[in-house]
């Protein structure tokens, strides 16, 4: 078993009349690149300040690697946080922002300035000792936090949301190299996000959370292809959910039957309680678009439709259809240049394997405030 | 807008100042009249006689601008970092004493700290203070007079750019294996010291020329500049000496502001206006 | 925290009110001493002698104030919305006459306005001006006076509001097509509001207790609350009427202020502090 | 012919020393879908401002329907824009907000009040009339500005980044929300984004700007398939772009060949001008990987390299190949759930059909400021 570097323990964290963080109990592997993804007012960035030590928990414990840090001063954890919005010192050069962890732990003069310029080579600022945070772009100045809170060694790094503030294409690059920075330095991240495809693309596991709790944690493949409730579907991609009731179930397979009399065959361990109501689902990927006058092929899932929309995105082509009882359904194929494209307004077949097919337990509805950022 | 600008300047700011410099090189008395002969003495005569006032000026205001900052950097402290959501409440009862006008207040200092006033009357009475013991016509009454009334002028900009420091950098800090002690030293008092800076300004300026705390609560060893030029002007009717210790004044705090505001290279004061 | 900063409030605000207070309510004259003798009469007797003062001073700050309003909105205007890369120097030299102290600029008013003076004496000799025309000892001198001593205190709090208006709103309103004048009656001065307000807090209140300007730009028909005050405080030595007098001036803005307060729903003032 | 909504006829501007806009001509058909699409700093806003009236051009004519509105002011413009920040009028309710346009107009009374609440309809915000800007979400705040252009039917509707604000979530459902409604009411819209995603799901032709001139103008599928420049291929998404050299060409195909030997075909009608030397690029999601022990198929293009990273991103995966000369290669390969991911440090065979492969002219490199938003 690996070692665990952040536990938490039944931690609960309320404001006034909020409860931010509810119960909440998870543990992380020493090296592992861990994800809390949720949408804003989930209680992520509670959990990561309650680890950093700027939130003392109303209830429950905080270990870090075994040593139980409930109340214990942030200046004396050996964490570090990279902050959503960098939190550079404005009055000091870069070089003063890597090096003020170093200097408050009174480590030599000659082994401050071979760190940092060990830093800044390892986020790819060398040179850039001397300027001030405001003579720095968007994406330097995030790099410039992340070389501040990496010199120090800690043994787990915060990030909140580090990435926010980027726009896009420099983003897609500050995630494939924070990857490479944490394969480099070996050290345990705990990354806060709201944006699925960050948390997919980075993560070794996630744990995806709503009102205080976690709903779903798991490596990336198996919270986004067997979501365990609707909210985790529906939060990490489009998830095309129809509602059915169990009809019979085998050793291995079970059959949905949906309000609108298709069946749907669905592996019979992705029904994990004994309820008959329930939601299945399949993401849009899965799906393969059919006339509905081709043969149907024998032992995949099959419903039809009618076209609504077609969209043009470059890599691929994204679908509308009113599914039965006039559902939208979205269906994505890759743009591979050969394919031919039904127009609007024709009838089609959404076909894809049972074992794509996933089952979730109802959430409520997302609230209003949920959508923000 | 060069010229409206200009003409704002020229009438009020250039047309004082120049009567003032032509005032303060006439020579005559009330009842001849006064002419221009550019009589230059003045200056001479000017700081021969005050030149000890002057000083005691400048001594009074630096060390109430120093009292002003030590009693009203805490405050603004605590607000800014400690005040929570009543923070423009305890601004606001911070300077509610200074929404009374600068007189009233002052006098109303003048009869409690009066040598058988409200406090030293009781303690010379029960004999706890000596008769002779008195506060009013001191130095440190008038020094402390004016630390008093210029207060807000010192605290408002030190809340201001107390108010401003973002919260994370402070966090970041903390973070970063600072003490509290030291998340004063290398973060939170650094990047105050614009708000210190525009504070001293507004403070020193008009400190250097008051003269209603030296006449209220001082006595004649506490005479300041400001009561020198409303002597010589209204009494004496001394119009040159008047305006030439006006203009050696003023000359010296502009002089003062301009290095002072060239030192800042005017961002701090470009960040408070 | 409910500790010091009622301790401060209790030594700097509710100290000299109660001193005025009780002050106010004694009988005896400077030779025999003062007693409580909770004698109302003394207010009786402020508002019988000098309510022709008071209301002088609540129409010359009146009107003062308005005038502030009315001189520095296109100034403050002007330099946040045309002002560019300058704003800053702009705003500095408006605010320049107003580093000089106050009495210096005031007496340097009235030895410009003297009935001899550098203006009215050529204009006499040439007789462009009776001889009996005069400037000084007039409410005009006088609420002028106030109105240019007081004009950053209003100045600045527009310039602020002005300054902070979201420039796309004012091109939104242009989009929708608004002219210049919509865009500034609908748009512009709605949102500049919470600078009138808190500039007329700042201008009102001190233009309110003034003495400095009636008593050198002004005449006997001019006298200020202020001037009675200090009058039968420093000359007199009428304590009591002087601080039934104080107390009553201040109980007027205290409430005005709180009024004025509750109707913007603090929310202009907190903008602004 | 379509009629012309917007021309520009060679239209520069010059701030103090920087031109902003460079001899831009452009015309933009009655009811069209437009996007200006570039990074920050490309003169796309200034292109807008000059038509809202905001900024007048130091050289150049504007028409709006055919009539010269160059030095007009901008309230006697037909032509309404939906500000980036909103711009909503904090002192007005969201109905005095969006009756603003009609009131300065003279509308009468009970029309304002009809066509305002036709405008709430219409943006999906009935009951909002009497709330301040400040009780509503960003997402609602948005609507409201679109309401409040959209109200004055006016000839051209700008759209300056009005989504900028946005999480990418509300982002996409206003994507499809925006060109519902311009369907819905035929009016012209010239938008505004640095977003290519967002350009290329809605407009009906873009032009890609760069240092205040067009690069290419065309269909999303005509810029996307075939960027006419270096700076267009990067910039509407992953490139992979090798350097050759024409070696001979018959009437429909020609060769490139690579410097490291491998030969490519392309259309010949891609190559636009004498050079030999260019610069050959494929679109990643229209390469296959294969294993480099399976047989070739003939007429398609391949190239061999080692596969360095595998990224799962739910819908999809994404590899990233040293291709020849060690040079990055992005592919994206559909999660259909079936495939078999190759290992990293494997050697993967790409390939890709001669109708895939552009050819381009080559661009400056990025400068640092493009970089930011």
């Amino acid at each position: 078993m690996a070692d665990i570097d952040v536990r938490m323990d039944q931690v609960s964290k309320q404001f006034a009349e909020v409860t931010a963080v509810d119960e909440l109990t998870l543990e992380i592997d020493r090296g592992e690149f861990f994800s809390l993804l949720g949408p804003s007012g989930c209680g992520k960035t509670t959990t990561l300040r309650m680890i950093g030590g700027f939130e003392e928990p109303s209830r429950g414990r905080i270990y870090l690697g075994g040593k139980d840090v409930t109340t214990m001063a942030p200046y004396r954890r050996n964490v570090n946080t990279v902050f959503q919005s960098y939190a550079l010192f404005p009055h000091l050069t870069v070089f003063d922002n890597v090096a003020f962890g170093l200097r408050r732990k009174k480590v030599q003069k000659t082994e401050v300035g071979r760190r940092v310029g060990d830093a800044l080579r390892l986020v790819d600022l060398p040179g850039f000792e001397r300027r001030k945070p405001s003579q720095l772009s968007g994406g330097q100045q995030q790099r410039v936090a992340l070389a501040r809170a990496l010199v120090n060694e800690p043994q787990v790094l915060l990030l909140d949301e580090p990435l926010g503030a980027l726009d896009l294409k420099l983003r897609k690059q500050m995630q494939l190299e924070l990857k490479r920075i944490q394969n480099e330095v070996g050290i345990t991240f705990l990354y806060v996000t709201h944006d699925q495809d960050e948390a997919m693309t980075m993560s070794n596991r996630i744990a995806v959370m709503r009102h205080g709790r976690i709903e779903q944690i798991g490596a990336p493949e198996d919270v986004y292809e067997a979501p365990a409730t609707e909210f985790v579907a529906g939060f990490l991609g489009a998830s095309n959910l129809l509602d059915g009731e169990v009809k019979d179930s085998d050793g291995s397979r079970a059959t949905i039957r949906l309000r609108t009399g298709d069946a749907i065959t669905v592996p019979a361990e992705r029904l994990d309680g004994p309820e008959r109501k329930v939601k299945v689902g399949v993401r849009p990927e899965k799906i393969k678009l059919e006339q509905d006058s081709e043969p149907l092929a024998g032992g995949w899932n099959a419903i039809e439709g009618t076209l609504r929309m077609a969209t043009y995105v470059g890599v691929s082509h994204q679908f509308t259809i009113d599914g039965p009882g006039d559902r939208p359904l979205t269906v994505y194929a890759q743009n591979l240049g050969a394919e031919t494209i039904p127009a609007p307004g024709q009838r089609v077949r959404l076909v894809w394997r049972p074992e794509h097919t996933f089952v979730v337990r109802p959430s409520e509805p997302l609230a209003d405030w949920e959508e923000e950022t | 807008m060069v010229l409206p600008g200009g003409a704002w300047l020229f009438v009020f700011f250039l047309v004082p100042i120049l009567f003032l410099a032509s005032v303060s090189l006439q020579t005559g008395n009330i009842f001849d009249g006064f002419r221009l002969t550019w009589h230059f003495r003045n200056y001479v005569d000017a700081v021969q006689l005050y030149h000890v006032q002057f000083l005691r000026s400048l001594r009074y205001a630096s060390i109430a601008t120093a009292v002003t900052i030590v009693v009203s950097y805490p405050l603004a402290y605590w607000i800014a970092f400690r005040g929570g959501r009543h923070k423009t409440t305890f601004l606001f009862l911070l300077l509610l004493p200074f929404f009374v006008s600068f007189v009233i207040r002052t006098l109303a200092w003048q009869f409690i700290l009066a040598d058988d006033g409200i406090v030293l009357g009781p303690l010379k009475r029960w004999h706890l203070l000596p008769q002779s013991f008195h506060v009013l016509a001191t130095s440190t009454a008038v020094i402390a007079g004016i630390a008093y009334n210029f207060l807000p002028f010192m605290a408002l900009p030190l809340y201001v750019s107390l108010e401003r420091i973002d919260r994370s950098v402070v966090e970041a800090a903390q973070d970063l294996y600072a003490n509290k002690l030291e998340v004063f030293r290398r973060v939170i008092f650094p990047l105050s010291i614009p708000g210190v800076f525009a504070g001293v300004l507004l403070t020193f300026v008009p400190a250097m020329g008051d003269y209603v705390n030296a006449s209220i609560l001082g006595g004649t060893k506490t005479t300041m500049i400001g009561n020198i030029i409303q002597l010589e002007y209204l009494t004496n009717f001394h119009y040159p000496i008047a305006a030439a210790l006006s203009f050696i004044l003023m000359a010296v705090l502009l002089l003062g502001i301009f290095v002072y505001a060239r030192v800042l290279g005017t961002r701090s004061i470009e960040e408070y206006v």
